[in-house]
């Protein structure tokens, strides 16, 4: 058993943490040797910009994670937002934006219902809402790109502060640090790591279920749809193709942020590292020239490994870390023979 | 024997902090508790003892919550209950023998689970120093706070559950076999954490199958048998033969009559364990069984009886030591591999890992067998059939059903498929777990007398079980294991249940002594 | 950690300096020896890749030293590969919009930072045609109406003035499935008004979809129809499969497509389809790359530069083979 | 909970009368029929509404369009079958075959067609290693390979269109005596040999109680890596197969070839009645599940409406398959 000093340490995530914050700097440094500037005010103003729209997608897919749930619609939630934001908030963004967060905000309690009540898994339930989704984008479009001639909105968001951050990954910071606080400061939080954890015991032991499942997945589809938003008007268009592959990577970064598919593990802090190392990674590789098959293979492998790890590995020390002590207890109960 | 204590007792002291009248609950048509009263003092810690289906874990159930009484009510401290409605933690709180830890939450978070006073806005700050404080007082000093539960022991992890009920400040706390997992030490650290508990002014129940432990902890002592209330008793006014006897009950000897046993003849070794263990849960046992040997391995929870028997269906890939049948060393490193010698095993746990519910009664009897009724990869439905049909009239099964779902036959019925489905492979050797857990009493006489038969025709049977009577009824030899080692190998047909159930309980003999 | 926190405040600072207005100097630099970096959208489709070969070969003779950029039609990616190129800081980029509506922003962003840009092969709205120094690319109206008379033609050949005929056209609301089809109805108009569109659906420049968009109109006019117009050669193909599956031979109908792309090569061969227009992905790259070129030693460039748009049948079907690699 | 199973009780047939309405309304049955039943309803009133709906040309149409996305949610339905959800690679797998069936095509059409199939069965076996001995999680470690297979395949055919040197027309547009499309035929075969597996081989019995209730299956010494690996291999190939489909087309591979197909073939698998939670449904219905879904893509084309209006449709029929299919789990519980 560990001493009891490093509990700051702890109550952040532990020494996992540590670990996964050292490869970033490695994977940075590494990058920074093989192309010279690498690490310069444009290139990581690049990367929070990137930041910006997966870190958003991949914190609401990462709660549901954590909750034992998982979110597919992310993906398709980014493009529906985006449209929905430059149809309806042709005059004011404002508008546009808190329409399509108010729309996220439905489907997510959708997907929270069939998936509670039902207990259907929500992969499952959540393929279903992928797809409406995905149709709807087109059909709000008429399967048209959506433009807006505001390009001045756009501006606002993008436009460097401090050289290397914008109004728009500044909002994804403080959306990270405010499910910090959920995790942290509120009961709800507790309750979903419990519901990812042990989800019997958890209901015996009096964590709301239902209650936790809704958070995670409103959460889920409205940070998605925020991000959704918010390209859309920094780039003024929308289109039902924007956010294809989001899934792929906003899945990976969490699971490299320490995230278990099994719930119950992960938090916040470690997800903005994952996501980081992922954006660099892609980031990098584009700079060295690599195309985009490329790096979406190199995507698919991280993603592969660290689904191997997750499945296989992490049970097989659990068992053994049991076995352990087990025989320790037995060396202390057992009678002699 | 089973006289009137009780009632004395009570009179003395006027104030309850518990009062139970007449409770009564049946499960359909099996009662589990016959008009049952009973009542706590204030400070007093007070020891629930009997076999298994006594009724104990009934009445615990019932005044949790989660079940709610057929008759009868129940007043704490003044305040009634609403039958079927979870308790009130601040009244009463359970610590029970499967853990209700988290493990990815912190031990704090544990302790705090369901605690009322914590609101939507949950500042952990807060808390830190009392909890800190009551970990200290139940001696989990050296454990963070901030530590997930799951790198504890379970001993650890059985102290923060218990800290959980004297967080919540509960008038009764009521620990149901907490002993039944640790170790000596650990025990000492729960009893002192217990007395503590109890000079502090609150009101223990302490449930559990160790004597001595219940001489060592309790001031007063309740014994249930048949779901009745036998007697309450001063723990200081009790030997432990009183007390066994209390909980076996009288018929015993009668019993003996009716079991008839097969006289230990000389058999030719079957199957033969050599220095046989797993690590860490059974320390190594030397065993010979055989032909036709029809064994009972018993034991308390956690004691490791039962996983004697998973290790040699092949479920413990890392047991240690040597399985020897007919005289040839086999390999159960996994159940395929046991199987592939002659190993066949019933699970406890039917619906999980027994049956199939949703598959028809014909296609569960054939599954472990597909490969003998498949030519060039195709199934042969009548010769499948056929075969079905046969072990179903084997363990009177009705042929009718063959064509039905498992999930609509009653539990015996399951389980006789969940058997027959093992015994499909012709096994040379059966093992069950729990052979029948939930078993209406015809069922269970069927399948013991289809058992018995099997094992006339030399296979070797070997079940681990938690009912004694299955023991008597079933076994020509009982094997007891206390805390990993075997502490007795008897003979049915000269062991009587008492002393079964005093090797079970007391463990090996000096341990008996200390408690005498 | 700390270390790269330190280096990220260094950078930041770095960058404030950075963005503060133009970079004077390379505006005049010679073209070379001078570093351009090319971000284009993927390697992904057949034109693309020809159109970077080109671009890659053209840009060799000028001596220009050029970097690409690939990202997969992903707006957002090419906003940040944007950014990354800037950082990079070099003498001129010449950028293939991913969506031509999406790269605005990203254009004003190039025009700020006074890097010399080319934009080439979709035309964004020219009313942002003050934040490229050139563009070049094809003339989809132009294009449009050129397969508007070659379908004419078609049917004069068989003796038709007057009939009917369906369209395929790419994702509704993209540049050029609007011009094509604004120049091919356009010229229709004009020049043969008894022939008349009776259906049109989206194929998405996707042959699969093209295919089951072609049947369920042959369901409906297939006995009414003497012509297909399909804005792409792969979408033609579509139609043509679809044809056979509704038993209708395709040499019976006037097929006309576009871009000259390999489909379409090998279905002029076989004399399936009537005519195409060659949208040379070699002259496209070419273009861009002279444009870029010019840029650069200081030359006066033309705001817009259309490449040609001949007429091709299976006379002149070998004017293709370039552009189709063969 | 208790809501629903009351909900599920009141859905409950009040006895139903003849024994032909009893085995229609048996609960695992259920949806699988009432497919069909609609299939049929549906082709009826598009004859009564669109007039030649039921012409040669738009009936091949629709049997041309079920042909590949048939075959693949065939594939699919073992997955589903053996309770591992859903395979989210079949899309980039077929996308990937169509490169290799035109790469290939000047070997003759036999021996691409064995080619693909290769290619299919090896990346399905890949998948059944990382899931069936590996343990890991079906859904992602599908959408892991299928990203690697695509980024494989762009970075080899440098995304060109590959134009197939040889003859597919026979899978293409070739018909069986004249009427019935060779594709088709190949579909009702392979659904066939399909049923005829999983109904009637131990492989099958295993597939299926695997999928009901695997920790049983391991107790009964069940083959459960093994069989795990064969169901993905039979997948993979299945959607190599669907890719070849397309491909023949015009003889033609590209990564565009056969985008939407693992949703397509989970839609059909889903509204088919193919449980969730595995071990219930058979491969037949699936096939019927393709063939409603391209009944109603038809119908919506034919009548004008755009392909984004039917992903739509699709979407909304699996939730409200999912939702069913759970109600009727309510039912038998």
């Amino acid at each position: 058993m560990t001493s009891r000093k490093n509990g700051l340490m702890r109550r952040l995530g532990g020494a996992s943490l540590l670990v996964r914050a050292g490869l970033l700097v490695v994977i940075l440094g590494v990058f920074s040797v093989l192309s010279p500037n690498f690490i310069n005010g444009y290139n990581v103003y690049a990367l929070m910009q990137t930041f910006a729209l997966l870190g958003m997608v991949t914190l609401g897919l990462s709660l549901t994670m954590i909750a034992g749930e998982f979110d597919l619609s992310v993906g398709s939630m980014v493009a529906v937002a985006g449209l929905i934001t430059l149809k309806l908030g042709g005059s004011s963004m404002i508008v546009g934006t808190l329409c399509a967060v108010g729309f996220g905000v439905i489907v997510g309690l959708v997907n929270a219902a069939i998936s509670s009540w039902l207990r259907v898994s929500s992969l499952v339930v959540t393929v279903g809402t992928m797809m409406t989704l995905s149709g709807l984008a087109y059909w709000i479009g008429g399967g048209q790109v959506v433009s807006t001639d505001n390009i001045d909105a756009g501006m606002f968001l993008d436009d460097p502060i401090l050289g290397i951050f914008s109004a728009r990954s500044l909002l994804a910071f403080a959306a990270f640090a405010a499910v910090f606080c959920l995790m942290r400061f509120t009961r709800g939080g507790r309750d979903i790591v419990a519901t990812g954890s042990r989800r019997q015991v958890a209901a015996a032991a009096g964590a709301r279920l239902g209650i936790s499942l809704a958070i995670v997945f409103v959460i889920s589809a409205g940070l998605s749809a925020l991000a959704g938003s918010l390209i859309a008007i920094s780039l003024t268009t929308a289109s039902p193709e924007l956010g294809a592959n989001l899934m792929l990577q906003a899945a990976s970064a969490a699971i490299i942020g320490g995230v278990a598919l099994s719930g119950g593990v992960g938090g916040p802090i470690g997800v903005m590292i994952g996501v980081f190392i992922l954006a660099t990674l892609n980031n990098g590789l584009s700079a060295m020239g690599a195309n985009a098959s490329a790096v979406l293979f190199a995507n698919g492998l991280v993603l592969l490994a660290v689904v191997i790890l997750d499945g296989r590995l992490a049970r097989a020390l659990l068992e053994r870390l049991r076995e352990h002590r087990a025989r320790q207890h037995l060396a202390a109960a057992a009678p002699a023979h | 024997m089973a006289a009137s204590p009780a009632t004395d007792t009570g009179a003395e002291t006027p104030r309850r902090i518990l009062d139970v009248k007449g409770l009564r609950k049946a499960y359909g048509g099996i009662i589990a508790l016959k008009k049952v009263d009973f009542e706590l003092e204030p400070g007093e810690v007070h020891g629930l003892c009997g076999e298994n289906g006594a009724g104990k874990s009934t009445l615990v159930k019932i005044l949790g919550g989660l079940v709610a009484p057929t008759e009868g009510g129940i007043v704490v401290d003044g305040t009634a209950l609403t039958p079927g409605h979870r308790t009130d933690p601040r009244l009463i709180s359970i610590v029970h023998q499967e853990l209700s830890i988290i493990p990815d939450l912190s031990v704090l978070d544990n302790v705090l689970m369901g605690d009322d006073r914590v609101g939507e806005l949950f500042l952990r700050g807060r808390y830190a120093a009392e909890v800190r404080q009551q970990l200290d007082t139940i001696g989990l000093g050296h454990v963070d706070i901030d530590q997930p539960a799951r790198e504890l022991t379970l001993a650890e992890q059985q102290l923060v559950e218990i800290t959980r009920g004297v967080m919540r400040g509960a008038r009764i706390l009521i620990l149901d076999e907490p002993t039944a997992t640790l170790s000596d030490n650990e025990i000492q650290r729960v009893f002192a954490a217990v007395r503590r508990l109890r000079d502090k002014g609150s009101t223990i129940v302490f449930i559990s199958h160790r004597l001595p432990e219940v001489f060592d902890l309790t001031d007063r002592v309740t014994v249930f048998r048949n779901g009745e209330k036998i007697s309450t008793t001063r723990t200081a006014d009790l030997t432990t033969d009183e007390l066994v006897r209390a909980m076996i009950g009288r018929e015993v000897a009668a019993r003996e009559q009716v079991a008839h046993h097969t006289e230990d003849v000389e058999r030719p070794t079957r199957v033969r364990l050599k220095d046989f263990s797993v690590p860490g849960r059974f320390a190594p046992l030397d065993l010979k069984i055989g032909k036709g040997e029809i064994v009972a391995v018993v034991g308390q929870l956690g004691s490791g009886a039962d996983l004697v028997v998973e290790a040699l269906a092949g479920l413990r890939r890392g047991y240690v030591g040597a399985i020897e049948v007919d005289g040839v060393d086999v390999e159960a490193r996994s159940t395929t591999q046991a199987i592939g010698h002659g190993i066949a095993y019933v699970p406890e746990d039917r619906a999980g890992k027994g049956v199939f519910l949703d598959a028809t009664v014909e296609t569960n009897i054939t599954t472990s067998v597909l490969d003998r009724v498949t030519r060039f990869g195709f199934l042969q439905f009548g010769k499948a059939s056929e075969r079905a049909r046969h072990l179903a009239s084997l363990f009177t099964i009705d042929p009718k059903r063959l064509p039905s779902e498992v999930s609509h036959l009653s539990g015996g019925n399951q389980q006789k498929v969940a058997i027959a489905k093992a015994v499909a492979l012709d096994p040379r050797v059966l093992l069950l777990n729990e052979p029948t857990r939930g078993v209406d009493i015809g069922a269970r006489t069927e399948i013991y007398r289809q058992l018995q038969a099997l094992a006339k025709t030399g296979m070797v049977v070997v079940f681990f079980t938690t009912d004694i009577e299955e023991v008597h009824e079933l076994a020509d030899r009982v094997v007891t294991i206390f805390r990993g080692a075997v502490v007795a190998d008897r003979s049915c047909a000269h062991a009587s249940m008492d002393d079964v159930l005093t090797d079970i309980i007391h463990g090996p003999r000096d341990n008996q002594e200390r408690a005498a | 950690m700390s270390k790269s926190l330190n280096a990220l405040l260094a950078t930041a600072a770095f960058a404030v300096a950075a963005m503060a207005g133009p970079l004077a100097t390379t505006a005049s630099a010679a073209a070379e020896g001078s570093k351009v970096i090319l971000l284009t959208v993927t390697d992904e489709c057949s034109y693309c890749a020809l159109h970077k070969k080109a671009f890659l070969e053209e840009a060799a003779k000028h001596g220009l030293e050029v970097e690409v950029k690939i990202n997969n039609f992903d707006p957002a990616e090419q906003a940040n590969q944007v950014d990354q190129a800037l950082g990079e800081r070099p003498d001129a980029l010449v950028v293939w919009p991913a969506d031509a509506n999406a790269i605005v922003p990203s254009l004003r962003k190039i025009k700020t930072a006074g890097v010399p840009l080319v934009v080439t092969n979709s035309l964004p709205d020219q009313k942002y045609s003050k934040f490229w120094d050139a563009f070049t690319g094809p003339d989809d109206i132009g294009n449009g109406s050129t397969s508007a008379e070659a379908l004419i033609e078609g049917f004069k050949e068989r003796g038709l003035d007057e009939g009917n005929i369906f369209v395929l056209v790419g994702p509704l609301g993209t540049p050029p499935q609007i011009q094509r089809l604004e120049g091919f109805t356009k010229t229709l108009e004009e020049k043969a008004p008894g022939i008349k569109i009776l259906g049109t659906q989206p194929g998405n420049w996707d042959q699969t979809q093209s295919t089951d968009a072609a049947a369920s109109l042959f369901t409906q006019f297939g006995d009414k129809v003497q012509g297909v117009y399909a804005e792409a050669d792969n979408m033609l193909a579509g139609v043509i499969v679809a044809a056979q599956r509704a038993g209708i031979d395709p040499k019976s109908l006037v097929l006309v497509g576009h871009n000259c792309s390999i489909e379409g090569v090998t279905a002029l061969e076989n004399g399936t389809q009537y005519a195409t227009v060659l949208q040379s992905p070699i002259d496209d790259g070419i273009y861009a790359a002279q444009a870029v070129a010019n840029l650069l030693d200081g030359k006066e460039v033309e705001n817009i530069t259309y490449l040609p748009h001949p007429m091709i049948k299976q006379a002149q079907v070998k004017d293709c083979y370039p552009a189709v690699g063969k | 909970m208790i809501a629903m199973t009351q909900k599920a009780t009141t859905a409950m047939p009040a006895n139903p009368s003849s024994p032909l309405l009893q085995r229609f309304m048996r609960p695992d049955r259920l949806q699988a029929n009432a497919v069909k039943l609609v299939t049929v309803l549906l082709l009826l009133w598009g004859w009564a509404t669109i007039d030649n709906f039921l012409s040669t040309a738009n009936v091949n149409a629709i049997l041309y369009s079920v042909a590949a996305v048939g075959i693949a949610a065939v594939g699919m339905a073992f997955i589903t079958l053996s309770g591992n959800l859903f395979m989210l690679s079949m899309g980039a797998t077929a996308a990937v075959s169509t490169i290799i069936f035109a790469t290939t095509l000047h070997l003759g059409l036999p021996a691409t067609l064995a080619l693909v199939v290769i290619f299919g069965a090896i990346v399905g076996l890949l998948q059944g290693v990382v899931v069936g001995w590996a343990g890991a999680n079906p859904i992602i470690a599908t959408i892991a390979i299928a990203s690697i297979v695509t980024g494989a395949g762009a970075l080899y055919s440098g995304g060109l269109t590959i134009v197939g040197q040889g003859d597919a027309s026979w899978l293409g547009v070739g018909t069986f005596a004249g009427l019935v499309p060779n594709q088709v035929v190949l579909f009702l075969a392979i659904a066939v040999l399909a049923e005829i597996i999983v109904e009637r081989t131990r492989f099958g019995r295993e597939l299926r109680l695997i999928g009901m209730n695997p920790s049983a299956a391991s107790v009964a010494g069940l083959r459960v890596q093994r069989t795990l690996t064969i169901a993905f291999l039979v997948a993979g190939t299945a959607a190599a197969v669907a890719g070849a489909l397309f491909a023949s087309q015009a003889a033609q591979g590209n990564l565009r070839l056969g985008g939407g197909l693992d949703f397509d073939a989970i839609a059909a698998v889903l509204v088919g009645g193919v449980a969730i939670k595995g071990g219930r449904g058979r491969m037949m219905d699936a096939a019927f599940g393709a063939l409603f879904l391209a009944v109603v893509s038809n119908i919506l084309l034919v009548k004008g409406l755009a392909f984004e209006v039917q992903l739509a449709v699709k979407g909304l029929v699996v939730v409200a398959a999912v939702i069913l299919g759970a109600l009727i789990g309510g039912i038998k519980r």
